[in-house]
């Protein structure tokens, strides 16, 4: 990878890894949510491969594996399996704030991130921090999510998301501190347990509820 | 020349009181319409001297008490007073026709209100110094009430717009004498070159710019203080709605470009971000409304406050451009807010008065109740598509190129790459685009649903083309329109004066001759060559269409297709209301629409449907979330009136002598 | 110069005009061949239209000029696009005269007219076709302006000729996140502008569910060749547009000798993106119209990033 | 996902027409000498049972395909240049007919799909017939059959394309 390209691809990776997020406010259907967030699990790790392979630093490109697999396999497949059968829980059906309402606040939220990071990247301007409002952009919409949708799944998707969008500004602003980066994962492998512990608690308190009112409407 | 325009214009308008005073009912409109198309034309030629770059200055000490009467005339006032002069002549030509067969009001003071409302509008842009402008201000004012007034004896709505009206005009000039009152007191000074001398702190100097910024933001319209504008333009007498409309709200313009550019020199970043939200919000805004609107001049007086709304974005993005340390932006923004300033003058007051004639002639302004009035009035028809056309922003219409430039300036302005200007541009561009769509939306609904098809009332059957006096000043304006759209080069010199008076760059801002050019931009457009090319290519699509179909096919005439079933009848038309309906529900989340449906069934089964009646109507959210809490408030404390003041004259002395102690007590304490 | 210029522009507006049709003869047949069947082969657009041309037009009683102009003018404005737009060759005489604001506005303005025309029926579809087309098109206005700025905040100029010639300079720009988000976000418009799945269906037959096709209900013979002729021409000046805007190799500039490899290289990409265009309307259905706007605030955000990324890149 | 089922089902189907059959002989319609190989078609349903409507929608489904000898049927009858009914005209049916015949623009060709449409068939005499399609429109082109075979309607759209 030449120099002249590097800053190319990863524009492009962060490119991808923003779309991926407003597909996600784009898209009703949970599968389809979770399929572009694994594809944004897989955008995240180009990154950091990309940053490492610019640095021709093995670590990098070790964690980026890590990350590829926990966050465009492992993640996923909780999360699609927790959304299992459960055709009650396919859709978004109704968004506290509309889809396309919810759509032109993205845009708002990219703008804003782009004039919070523009100091940032004044500070130190290269190709990694060029990306970092991207990044930020990515949190602030993963937050939206989490906070305008309905379904439990699609709420922790938006979780994955924000907390994609922190990986990434971590790994942009602060690439190749090693102490970084081995918080960053150790706190992934943290949120795998707390995700599950989400799924589980979520689901099984709305199901369970459900479940019961069903059981009094029979009874009475 | 300008002093001679200037006073032949205060002769005329005396002229014209005293014949409106003296003359029988039937010839008052005609003496006080001809004193006032004078002072239109006097308007006009002072304005264009003006612009050709002369200068005037004038001192009548004896004509106020204490400052004395200070006129100044530079080409930024120039360029006002021009715009002013073109409207008055055009609608009070229109309105000498109009008046004729007993329409209109002809009472005395209506007619002696006129030629007065004129002059003053003339001459608040010609004013020097703060006393002068607040004077003439406050006659302007009270004379365009007088003219809304006019028919309230006929309809109660107009009592309530003048209400409106008065109550928001005046909460405006309360602020703008408190603003200039402000910096006249710091400033040491009364006259504007004493203003422009004065050093004041920054603090002192952002009071000063809001507060003038409302008053003037009221009498043009924005968002929120709009509310007075939609009620009182539709409710007045046409021509004086067109005057109103395309002249008076000028005015606000006028007022924050003298202020904040010339006299205050640009201040600091956050005002004009502030403009430029307000303007941003007002155009959303008064063009959603004016979307739902099914009442034809409502629908005008909203899209007046849509093109206020993007007058000001143009003036925000200019201030931003001149904080942020590009003169020559800044300068192409002003220039697109001056020119849009014209065009929209231009369309506005030629709508206005076609659907003047229109409501004239059927006696009804709802787009719901018109329709088939292109071969009825084919004339007003025309002349209508034409404005709506310039009013719908498309080429090869006036409101194009005046947007064009203004997209020109916001689209170039990233490179200077202010954070702020990186982040508001696109947002600005977008809500440009936006509404300039959905002013096509708008305006197709207006020609198509309210002159086009077959129409939808008896009233709208039985209408009759408008006498030639009001077609000749509708084709008027409609000229100045056209000219306007096809040859905005030839403005370049005077737009860059009047420009070069706010911002200071003697540069030219825009030449060419038959493609516009800009000063640091290489866009180029030429809407006449674009007319031209599209005209070409009729004519060589109707040869062509000859030549292949062979033999001449003959039109035939048949029955609209109803699918089978019996002949469509007018009411099975789309009316304004069901065209609208989709943009309402788009954005059902901004307008807020109330609908009530009543079902009421036989008393037999409650299956059985007797009646049902469906009612929508879009209320002004604004309106309603704003100002009716405030009404009620100002209600409560007027319920303290009968306790505190019961009749009792010792509780009156009571009142009077407390009053005297307690400020005794004050001066006790404080010395 | 200019007289290779005139040549150049008017073997662009010949192509077009010539090439519209069996545009949509191949978007017809590609759609045939992926449903199973053996479809009426290129040349019956063709055929449709010179058939409609001899026969008679119909004039509804009560409709006026607006009804009898429209088709003229909705074929004027595309002729114009045709000339305007650099396809072919860069070098237009007109291209000082209308830039890509203007394009959009007279783009608009073809709008315009038809639906005018189809108020002036006085029937309920013509009606309701009118009123959707606006909806849609006021929605789509932003989103065009801003890619338009992402794609003109570099160039200092909103005429094509500069923007194309720009890109031709320098082909990684074509790559960069902003053009790529751009060239989505217009992609879209195209779709809504042309009254194609998922926005609308060209060959509904339920009026309840029509667009496009609602407008036109009244026309028949010569002027309803007038507006497929007019309509089948926006679609491939639009996808042209598209084709010079972000894939401008083999463009000529003011040079004859380069006219036949443009004329080459244009009739490729339009194809190509035909094929494209209506083999993935095989895939999806079309959507209710009150999601329309859904997909077009997605587009309108396509643009928006498109123009912040165009200056946090760079 | 879908779309991936979907191609695959396309890959493994190809194509379904039938080849084309032999070009019909026999006299053409002299009306249709300007239509030069394309025809627009408007469908009329004026009483028919709905068995010459399913046999239609079969032609010009993806096996007759009756669309690639250059016939489509249209929304309006405006745009169409034939009628296609079907049917015995009832009573409630005669007067609309005869509008959108009057509707389509010269020269209008009438296609009698079925027996009933030919000679009201079963239904002849009934009290909610009004007759054949003869007795309210000319009728240039009779396909029999009860219902008639899609190949038999494609023959004559072939007829009146001549292709």
């Amino acid at each position: 990878m030449t120099d002249t390209s590097y800053p190319l691809y990863l524009d492009l990776a962060a490119g991808l890894f923003l779309l991926t997020a407003v597909g996600v406010l784009w898209r009703h259907q949970l599968a389809a949510m979770i399929r572009l967030f694994a594809l944004q699990g897989a955008a995240l790790a180009a990154i950091v491969a990309i940053l490492g392979i610019h640095q021709h630093s093995l670590e990098l490109i070790l964690v980026a594996l890590g990350l590829g697999v926990l966050r465009a396999g492992i993640l996923p497949y909780l999360a699609r399996r927790a959304l299992g059968g459960s055709p009650a829980e396919a859709r978004e059906t109704r968004p506290v704030i509309n889809v396309a309402a919810s759509l032109l606040a993205a845009a708002g939220l990219t703008l804003l991130a782009y004039a919070v990071t523009r100091p940032l990247v004044a500070l130190a301007p290269s190709p990694a921090t060029a990306i970092l409002p991207a990044a930020v952009a990515v949190v602030l919409i993963g937050f939206f999510t989490l906070v305008t949708r309905r379904r439990a799944l699609s709420q922790v998707v938006g979780f994955l998301l924000l907390d994609n969008g922190i990986t990434a500004t971590a790994f942009l602003a602060a690439a190749g501190v090693p102490l970084i980066v081995e918080l960053g994962v150790s706190f992934d492998l943290l949120l795998v347990v707390l995700v599950l512990q989400v799924l589980t608690t979520r689901l099984r308190n709305s199901f369970g509820s459900n479940d019961l009112d069903e059981l009094r409407e029979l009874h009475d | 020349m300008i002093g001679w325009a200037l006073v032949g214009a205060c002769v005329m308008a005396g002229l014209g009181v005293l014949a409106a005073v003296v003359a029988p009912r039937s010839a008052r409109p005609a003496w006080a319409g001809a004193a006032t198309v004078g002072i239109g034309v006097a308007g006009l030629i002072a304005g264009v001297a003006a612009l050709s770059g002369q200068e005037f200055h004038a001192w009548l000490p004896g004509l106020l008490p204490i400052a004395g009467l200070r006129l100044a005339v530079d080409p930024l006032g120039g360029w006002f007073i021009a715009v002013t002069g073109g409207v008055l002549a055009a609608a009070a030509l229109f309105g000498i026709g109009y008046a004729g067969g007993g329409h209109g009001p002809s009472g005395r003071g209506v007619q002696a209100a006129l030629p007065v409302f004129a002059a003053a509008l003339l001459l608040v842009p010609a004013a020097g110094s703060v006393s002068t402008l607040l004077v003439l201000w406050e006659l302007m004012a009270l004379a365009s009430l007088l003219l809304i007034l006019a028919e309230h004896r006929g309809r109660p709505a107009v009592a309530e717009a003048g209400w409106w009206y008065a109550a928001l005009t005046q909460v405006g000039f309360v602020a703008i004498l408190l603003g200039v009152l402000l910096y006249a007191a710091h400033a040491g000074g009364d006259s504007f070159a004493d203003l422009r001398a004065a050093h004041l702190s920054p603090a002192l100097r952002g009071t000063v710019f809001v507060l003038v910024l409302a008053g003037f933001g009221s009498k043009a319209g924005l968002v929120p203080l709009h509310v007075w504008l939609p009620r009182a333009h539709a409710e007045a007498p046409s021509p004086v709605s067109a005057m109103l409309s395309a002249a008076m709200v000028n005015l606000g313009v006028y007022g924050v470009i003298r202020v904040g550019f010339d006299l205050l020199g640009g201040g600091s970043r956050w005002w004009w971000l502030l403009v430029l939200t307000l303007g941003a919000v007002s155009a959303l805004y008064g063009i959603l409304q004016a979307t739902v609107a099914a009442d034809l001049k409502r629908l005008l007086a909203y899209s007046t406050v849509e093109n206020m709304g993007l007058v000001f974005l143009g003036l925000g993005a200019a201030g931003i451009f001149f904080t942020s340390g590009a003169p020559g932006l800044a300068a192409l923004a002003l220039a697109a807010a001056l020119l849009h300033v014209l065009n929209h003058a231009g369309f506005k007051a030629l709508l206005f008065t076609a659907a003047g004639s229109v409501l004239r002639a059927t006696g009804t302004r709802d787009l719901d109740a018109l329709g088939g009035l292109r071969s009825r009035m084919p004339v007003t028809t025309v002349l209508f598509a034409i404005g709506a056309l310039c009013a719908a922003a498309l080429p090869p219409g006036n409101g194009f190129v005046s947007e064009w430039l203004l997209l020109q300036s916001l689209v170039h302005a990233l490179p200077a790459g202010v954070v702020v200007t990186a982040v508001a541009m696109p947002v600005a561009v977008a809500v440009v685009a936006l509404t300039a769509g959905l002013a096509v939306a708008t305006f197709v609904k207006a020609l198509g649903v309210g002159f086009f098809a077959r129409p939808r009332s008896d009233a709208a059957a039985a209408a009759k083309e408008s006498p030639p006096a009001m077609l000749a000043a509708m084709g008027l304006l409609a000229a100045t329109c056209a000219a306007s759209a096809l040859a905005p080069a030839a403005l370049g010199p005077a737009l860059s004066r009047s420009v070069g008076v706010a911002v200071h760059t003697p540069a030219t801002v825009l030449s060419g001759g038959l493609s516009l050019h800009l000063a640091g931009i290489a866009s180029t457009v030429s809407p006449l060559l674009i007319l031209i090319a599209v005209l070409v290519a009729l004519a060589g699509c109707v040869l062509l269409v000859r030549l292949v179909s062979g033999r001449v096919v003959r039109r035939r005439a048949v029955q609209v297709w109803a699918c089978g079933a019996g002949p469509l009848t007018p009411r099975m038309q789309y009316t304004a209301t069901s065209f609208a309906e989709p943009l309402q529900r788009v954005f059902d989340d901004v307008l807020a629409p109330e609908t009530d449906v009543d079902v009421t069934p036989y008393a037999e089964s409650q299956y059985l449907v007797a009646r049902m009646a469906y009612r929508a109507r879009v209320p002004d959210r604004v309106e309603h979330a704003l100002y009716v809490p405030i009404i009620a408030a100002a209600r409560r404390l007027g319920r303290l009136g009968p306790v505190l003041a019961n009749g009792s004259v010792h509780r009156y002395l009571a009142y009077g002598f407390f009053g005297v102690t307690g400020v005794l007590l004050v001066l006790a304490v404080t010395r | 110069m200019n007289r290779t210029a005139l040549i150049a522009t008017v073997a662009q507006v010949v192509t077009v005009v010539a090439g519209a049709p069996l545009l949509a003869g191949l978007m017809r047949q590609v759609r045939a061949r992926l449903e199973g069947r053996a479809g009426a082969g290129i040349g019956q657009s063709w055929r449709d239209l010179r058939k409609l041309l001899r026969r008679s037009p119909a004039t509804p009683t009560g409709t006026g000029w607006a009804f009898r102009l429209a088709p003229l003018l909705l074929v004027g404005t595309s002729l114009v696009l045709a000339a305007v737009v650099p396809l072919l060759s860069t070098a237009s005489p007109l291209d000082h005269a209308a830039d890509l604001f203007a394009v959009v506005g007279l783009l608009a303005l073809g709008t315009v007219t038809l639906a005018l025309a189809a108020l002036d029926t006085g029937t309920a579809f013509g009606g309701m076709g009118a009123s959707r087309e606006m909806t849609i098109l006021a929605l789509v206005e932003p989103t065009i302006l801003v890619a338009v700025l992402a794609l003109c905040a570099r160039v200092g100029s909103t005429n094509l000729a500069a923007i194309v010639t720009t890109t031709l300079h320098d082909p990684l720009r074509v790559a960069s996140p902003a053009s790529l988000l751009a060239a989505a976000a217009l992609v879209i418009v195209v779709i809504a502008e042309t009254g194609r799945l998922p926005v609308d269906n060209p060959a509904t037959h339920l009026e309840l569910t029509m667009i496009h096709e609602a407008m036109i209900l009244e026309y028949a013979g010569r002027d309803l060749a007038l507006v497929e002729l007019a309509a089948s021409m926006r679609l491939s000046i639009l996808l042209g547009l598209l084709a010079s805007l972000f894939l401008p190799w083999g463009i000529a500039g003011a040079s004859l000798a380069a006219l036949p490899l443009a004329l080459a290289s244009l009739l490729a990409k339009v194809a190509a993106l035909g094929v494209a265009l209506s083999a993935a309307e095989v895939f999806i259905a079309k959507l209710r119209l009150f999601r329309v706007p859904e997909l077009l605030a997605g587009s309108f955000v396509l643009a928006v990033l498109a123009v912040t990324s165009s200056f946090f890149i760079a | 996902m879908a779309v991936f089922k979907l191609w695959r089902k396309i890959r493994r189907i190809g194509r379904t027409a039938e080849p084309a059959p032999p070009r019909p002989s026999g006299p053409p319609c002299p009306k249709a000498a300007a239509l030069h190989g394309s025809l627009q078609v408007r469908h009329v349903d004026a009483g028919s049972c709905n068995g010459c409507e399913i046999e239609i929608g079969s032609a010009f489904g993806p096996v007759y395909d009756a669309e690639r000898y250059g016939a489509r049927l249209v929304a309006s009858p405006r745009h169409a240049d034939a009628l296609l009914v079907t049917g015995p005209v009832t009573r409630n049916m005669a007067v609309p007919l005869r509008r959108t015949f009057e509707a389509v623009s010269e020269p209008r060709i009438v296609v009698a799909v079925g027996d009933c449409a030919i000679d009201a068939g079963e239904f002849a005499g009934g009290y909610g017939v009004h007759g054949p399609v003869a007795s309210v429109v000319p009728v240039d082109v009779q396909v029999p059959g009860c219902p008639p075979e899609p190949a038999a309607i494609v023959a004559a759209l072939r007829g009146l394309t001549g292709r």
